[in-house]
């Protein structure tokens, strides 16, 4: 028996929620980082699932979105962990429940 | 082949142009690279220039033409293109080789100039964008150039910024020259209005060829009076010559560049390149137009030599000789004489780029003095400057025979002649020739003859990188005649298109004796009023000018100019001050009385309703600010500033959103 | 008769997959996965065995002393007794050190050097693990190695060990662009990502004499240089090892280990250089075409592995002659020199092929190279910007 | 494609990403992560996408993971998550989960097989990069470079202070 879609999308939606929980519940900016980034990598892995499951032949739409959106990643990653730095240089800390400079 | 070379016209502004890109790019320390840079384009524009010439010497009345889209608008394109023409060519090798001399002059003039490499990027960026005018075979194509030029001069005037006075002559030069092309673009748009097209040549499409031409009709004459507005305003004619003096404020190669190759001459070369407009309709030469020209030029060329005798500028009495020897082509090209006036301003561009880098050669000798009262006696110091200033001196003043000046003056004079408006323009311009001779006879004596003064102690002769475009711009000056003369009016026919026989027997004819006459005259009169300028005589002091001496209110007036600056300060300025001044008042005590009226009857109005408005409107307008103040505290308390919150409330929302649609499907 | 010699590899493989005939699909995969593996790390350790005492042999001649020359015959089994030495050594970890991760960084170093090796083609039909995108993998599977190594500083929680790391890590992210960008010009002309497509595409002869390999081209010498220095880099040999310069940080990232998690570096580090070599190879030197026409009937992989240890030699070479350079020399090098100069062996190379691959081309993509060599070296002048050395204390 | 790799590879990726999310200790988060990574970059050869899992591994493992520990190494000052953990999020997080595995489950459409295709080589991708999909990759050739100088400007040190 090979894996459908449906266990692709399970494994993909947890994936997702992971990030999200890191996004959510961790205090270090770095962490809600690298949920984001978990996030994304478990949309990549969405569209090639459907892009593998989806009627053939096609082109491969899924394969370049999954491609540009890594690529997008990358440089999202880029400038923030550069933030990371810049806020850490000017409020000693990387503690994001501190940096509510923007409360109503 | 010929079709090739055409189309690739561009090479020769693209070469002085990319040097100046490059050097810009290199930094200011890599002087040596910037100025080989410049001249290696200008080199290789100069040979590309000699190609295309060779070239144009095939066969006479030689044209070709290469148009091309630019962009499209709508249904209609707009076509740019270059033009080879014998017109074209000569100035091409002018401008390449006049510029050639005056940059390397420049590397001995501006070598400790901390800027030096800049000044380098401005001069070839200068050059190529001539280069463009001249090729330029599209109305909308050479006045870009055009005001890319105003830019380079600019640029370049204002050089020594940190110089108030170069600033602010900068500024002047852009700004009067602004108001000529101002009229001249009113003319670009006038013309594609007419003749819906604005291309030169465009076999017989073109808006100078027959079809063109006749689509212009009555319209030509203020089509032809607005581009000549640009004309004056480049060319430095009066009205619009203010800035030319003033431009001396830039470093000696720069006027020389300005002066001799590139700017003034965009003036008379867009006249001549765009005569049919002007001529068209003529009867028997003569159209109001051309009349125009005619006028202005004599003007300018009288007032100018005029104020020449009042300088004590080196290089103002060049600068006005320059406006008075514009107004001399301008006044050719209006009679008729459009070869004479092309010709003249070729041999001019030699001998004045000449006169001018000898200037700066005098002036670098005596470490950066101006005023010719203080030089003197630098014959011996500065022998190779005073050998070249002679002969640019006599080309300039129209010595025949011998100086290429001679021949084109008297080929301009000829044409004056058979004028048929009026023979005024032409006794006029004998009288100028005088001037003019007089003039240069004064610098000359001042400078380099009588006793020294307190610059010229110490002067020494320049570097041999700064004497040896002096010399091969004599040897031009001198030779350049050779194909001058009427016996061999080789580049009349040239010009013309028409063959050009050798017939010794042309070579003596009354006019040239008129003006070596005239010429002598002057020379004469000078030497006579000027024998012992500089030095005390009689109970004249040293440093008043002979002239001054004998006439000083007549001196006072050409010193100021004419008092042409005053003039436009009291007039125009005044004018619009004026003006300013009135509607300050006007706004001060009318309007404001009447607005304060109008807030007394408000003020008396408004006793009556505040009471009503305390009582009735304002109790419920609180509430309402209650309440919304309320509001915002309540949604600001959402604004935690923690992201993690925004987070969550965006998931939550995805959420929701998500059970929706499950709920939907 | 040579075609045999050549295929001996394959056969010997079809041979051992035999008894598995009629097992399933996976089942096979699995088996001949497990034999290429073993091929592998067969011959790579035996040659990583050699090389060691090689170079120690070598270099000794080099500054004139014998090498190991105790056990066996001209001390040849020096390593078997080396191995043992670390075997038996203490394995010593810091007690303030992040255990897990000090345990897991030499296993993976190790790891990835190996997985490195498997897309390299080392004869005809000999390439492990042939997948479409090799080269990529390569260098993806090689850019894991800076997280290893930083886990091994990290890890080692110690001053010299995290500088050493941080060196390391700076240099290797600093050449990883040259190393990648060198191949694109390879990738570009031959269009496939695959190291046999590029192999099979170096075959051939010009003039029937000039084999096709890319080194002959301008743009492949340049790139092949270049390739070549930025792998000295990547595998941290002089002259560019600061990261363990002994001198001035202990052993870099190494300084806090011992015995065989040692003795895995020292071999990960080694078949690191051997995987980068194997590449350059692949990617320029032909992989396994014979030099000359006359001598094709020697095997393919006798090719490759007598020019693999050539390139060995060059490395062992220059240890021996080259001194340690500034670690700033090393970024500015990268940085300012071998950049643009790979990005202009891409312009070359394009140059090459759309002057139509011939004898013009050859001059054209000289004449880029040239052009912008010279610009270079004119603007990296650094003669007359020699200032006064400053020195920096901590306050 | 077997499902055991599926299965193995599942649960890799999976626990990596909790011990990502979930651990105390920053540097071993950013290992994991860099294991989720590859885990993903499995699945990616998995559904027969090597290209993207190649460069999935060579972005991430190889440059986000790097960055990762080198910020945590400019942060040092505080790299043991300070703060207790947000109950709120972790409870947002699991209830999307919950809605997300029930929207999954519930549409019966997505149990389907992979059909077969034919291998998507990498000259094909590149094909398509450079027809297709020429301007979105110059769109974003830009903005990486955008990101990159973005980037610099915001760790730069003003001399004044540094």
């Amino acid at each position: 028996m090979t894996p459908t879609l449906q266990l692709f999308l399970v494994v993909s939606a947890t994936l997702f929620s992971i990030g999200l929980l890191a996004a959510l519940s961790r205090r270090h900016a770095i962490f809600i980082l690298i949920g984001i980034e978990l996030m994304l990598a478990a949309a990549n892995l969405n569209f090639i699932a459907f892009w593998r499951f989806g009627p053939q032949p096609q082109p491969p739409t899924g394969v370049m979105i999954a491609i540009f959106s890594i690529a997008i990643a990358a440089a999202e990653a880029v400038v923030g962990l550069a933030m990371v730095i810049a806020v850490y240089r000017h409020y000693r800390t990387t503690n994001v429940d501190q940096l509510d400079q923007l409360k109503g | 082949m010929t079709r090739g070379i055409v189309t690739n016209l561009w090479l020769i502004p693209a070469a002085p142009l990319a040097a100046s890109l490059i050097i810009l790019s290199l930094s200011n320390s890599r002087r040596s690279a910037g100025a080989v840079l410049a001249i290696v384009g200008q080199v290789v524009a100069l040979t590309l220039s000699i190609l295309v010439f060779s070239l144009t010497l095939q066969t006479p009345g030689f044209r070709v033409v290469h148009n091309f889209t630019w962009f499209t608008f709508g249904e209609n394109a707009l076509l740019i293109g270059w033009v080879l023409d014998p017109l074209a060519a000569a100035m091409l090798v002018m401008i390449a080789l006049v510029g050639l001399c005056i940059f390397i002059f420049s590397i001995g003039y501006m070598a400790d100039d901390k800027n030096f490499t800049r000044f380098f990027a401005y001069l070839s960026f200068f050059s190529g964008a001539m280069l463009g005018v001249v090729i330029a075979n599209s109305l909308l194509l050479l006045f870009v150039c055009w005001e890319l030029v105003g830019l380079a001069s600019y640029l370049l005037i204002g050089f020594w910024i940190e110089k108030p006075s170069a600033a602010a002559a900068a500024k002047k030069a852009f700004i009067t020259t602004r108001i000529g092309d101002m009229g001249f673009f009113l003319g670009i748009l006038w013309l594609y209005g007419r003749s819906g097209t604005l291309l030169f040549y465009d076999d017989g499409r073109g808006c100078l060829e027959n079809a063109g031409l006749i689509a212009l009709g009555a319209s030509a004459t203020f089509i032809a009076l607005l581009i000549f507005c640009g004309a004056v305003g480049k060319s430095g004619q009066f009205p619009l010559h203010v800035w030319l003096p003033d431009a001396m404020e830039g470093p000696t190669p720069v006027s020389a560049l300005i002066h001799a190759a590139t700017m003034v001459a965009a003036g008379v070369f867009l006249v001549a390149r765009v005569y049919p407009i002007f001529s068209l309709g003529a009867i028997n030469g003569v159209t109001p137009s051309l009349s125009v020209v005619v006028s202005i030029g004599v003007i300018t060329a009288l007032m100018a030599s005029l104020v020449a005798l009042g300088q004590f500028d080196i290089k103002r009495i060049l600068a006005y000789s320059t406006v008075s020897q514009l107004g001399l082509m301008m006044v050719s090209l209006g009679v008729g004489g459009v070869a004479a006036g092309m010709m003249h301003l070729i041999a001019h561009g030699f001998f004045k780029a000449l006169l001018f880098l000898g200037a700066g050669s005098v002036i670098h000798g005596c470490d950066q003095e101006h005023d010719i009262r203080k030089m003197g006696g630098l014959r011996r110091l500065m022998p190779i400057t005073f050998l070249t200033y002679a002969v640019g001196m006599m080309a300039l003043s129209g010595m025949p025979f011998f100086f290429s000046g001679g021949w084109t003056k008297e080929e301009i004079l000829h044409a004056t002649a058979h004028w048929h408006a009026s023979h005024l323009p032409h006794y006029l311009m004998l009288a100028g020739i005088v001037l003019t001779a007089l003039y240069m006879t004064r610098q000359m004596i001042y400078i380099f003859l009588g006793n020294r003064r307190a610059a010229s102690e110490h002067a020494h002769e320049s570097a041999p990188v700064m004497t040896m475009p002096l010399i091969v711009l004599a040897l031009c000056a001198i030779f350049f005649s050779v194909v001058l003369t009427p016996a061999w009016p080789w580049l009349h026919g040239y010009l013309t298109g028409e063959p050009a026989p050798f017939d010794i027997a042309r070579l003596i004819q009354p006019m040239l004796f008129v003006s070596l006459a005239l010429v002598g005259a002057g020379i004469g009169l000078g030497v006579w009023m000027y024998r012992k300028a500089g030095a005390q005589h009689g109970q004249r002091p040293a440093e008043t000018d002979p002239l001054e001496y004998a006439q000083p209110a007549l001196f006072q007036f050409l010193k100021n100019k004419m008092w042409l600056d005053e003039l436009y300060a009291h007039t125009v300025i005044a004018f619009s001050w004026m003006g300013a001044r009135l509607s300050d008042w006007m706004d001060r005590y009318f309007w404001d009385g009447l607005v304060r009226g109008f807030g007394g009857l408000g003020q008396i109005f408004g006793i009556f309703t505040t009471d009503f408005d305390e009582r009735g409107i304002n109790a419920g307008v609180d509430e309402t600010t209650a309440g919304a103040r309320g509001l915002g505290r309540l949604i600001s308390t959402g604004h935690s500033g923690q992201i993690q919150t925004y987070l969550g409330v965006i998931a939550i929302g995805m959420l929701a959103l998500l059970l929706l649609y499950a709920w939907l499907a | 008769m040579s075609g045999s010699l050549d295929q001996i590899f394959i056969r010997i493989k079809q041979l051992l997959l035999a008894p598995v005939a009629g097992a399933p699909d996976w089942l096979m995969q699995i088996t001949s996965a497990l034999i290429n593996i073993f091929a592998l790390l067969g011959i790579f350790l035996t040659l990583f065995a050699l090389i060691s005492v090689l170079e120690r042999k070598i270099l000794g001649r080099m500054q004139n002393r014998y090498g190991p020359n105790r056990v066996g015959p001209f001390g040849l089994f020096q390593p078997v007794a080396d191995g043992i030495k670390m075997l038996i050594k203490e394995d010593i970890v810091p007690a303030r050190a992040d255990k897990v991760v000090h345990f897991l960084a030499p296993i993976l170093i190790a790891a990835t050097a190996i997985l490195a090796l498997g897309v390299i083609p080392y004869g005809r039909n000999m390439t492990p693990f042939s997948i479409d995108g090799g080269i990529l993998f390569f260098f993806a599977v090689g850019s894991t190695t800076e997280l290893a190594v930083f886990m091994a500083g990290w890890g080692s929680n110690n001053k010299f060990s995290m500088l050493g790391a941080m060196r390391a890590i700076a240099q290797m992210i600093s050449y990883e662009l040259p190393l990648i960008i060198t191949t694109f010009p390879v990738v570009m002309v031959v269009g496939a990502l695959s190291p046999d497509a590029i192999v099979a595409a170096q075959n051939g002869y010009w003039f029937g004499v000039v084999p096709h390999w890319f080194v002959t081209t301008p743009w492949g010498a340049a790139a092949f240089i270049l390739f070549f220095v930025s792998g000295l880099v990547e595998s941290n040999r002089t002259p560019f090892d600061v990261p363990e310069g002994e001198s001035e940080i202990v052993a870099g990232h190494m300084t806090e280990y011992s015995g065989f998690k040692y003795a895995t570096f020292f071999m990960a580090e080694y078949i690191g250089m051997f995987a980068i070599s194997g590449l350059a190879v692949t990617l320029f030197l032909g992989g396994w075409h014979a030099p000359i026409r006359g001598l094709e009937f020697i095997p393919s992989y006798v090719w490759f592995f007598v020019k693999l240890s050539i390139l060995l030699f060059i490395y062992i070479w220059a240890r021996g002659t080259l001194p340690r350079t500034r670690i700033d020399q090393i970024m500015n090098f990268a940085w300012k020199f071998m950049l643009p100069m790979a990005f202009t062996c891409i312009i070359a190379a394009a140059v090459w092929h759309y002057a139509g691959r011939g004898v013009a081309g050859w001059f054209w993509s000289l004449a880029v190279l040239g052009v912008v060599y010279i610009a270079l070296s004119i603007l990296l002048d650094t003669r007359k910007k020699f200032a006064t050395r400053t020195y920096r204390f901590a306050e | 494609m077997n499902s055991a790799a599926f299965v193995v590879i599942a649960i890799l990726t999976l626990a990596a990403a909790l011990a990502a999310a979930s651990l105390p200790k920053l540097i071993h988060a950013a290992l994991s992560f860099a294991v989720a990574f590859i885990g993903i970059a499995a699945f990616f050869f998995l559904l027969g996408a090597e290209f993207v899992g190649l460069v999935q591994v060579f972005v991430y493992v190889g440059a986000v993971a790097v960055l990762i520990v080198f910020t945590i190494l400019l942060t040092r000052r505080d790299v043991q998550d300070t703060g207790k953990p947000n109950r709120g999020g972790a409870i947002i997080a699991i209830a999307v989960f919950g809605g997300l595995l029930w929207a999954i489950l519930k549409t019966s459409a997505l149990s389907i097989a992979a059909p077969q295709i034919e291998a998507l080589t990498v000259k094909r991708i590149g094909g398509v990069l450079m027809t297709d999909y020429v301007w979105p990759l110059q769109c974003v050739g830009l903005l990486l470079t955008a990101a990159l100088i973005g980037a610099l400007i915001l760790v730069m040190e003003d001399r004044n202070e540094g």
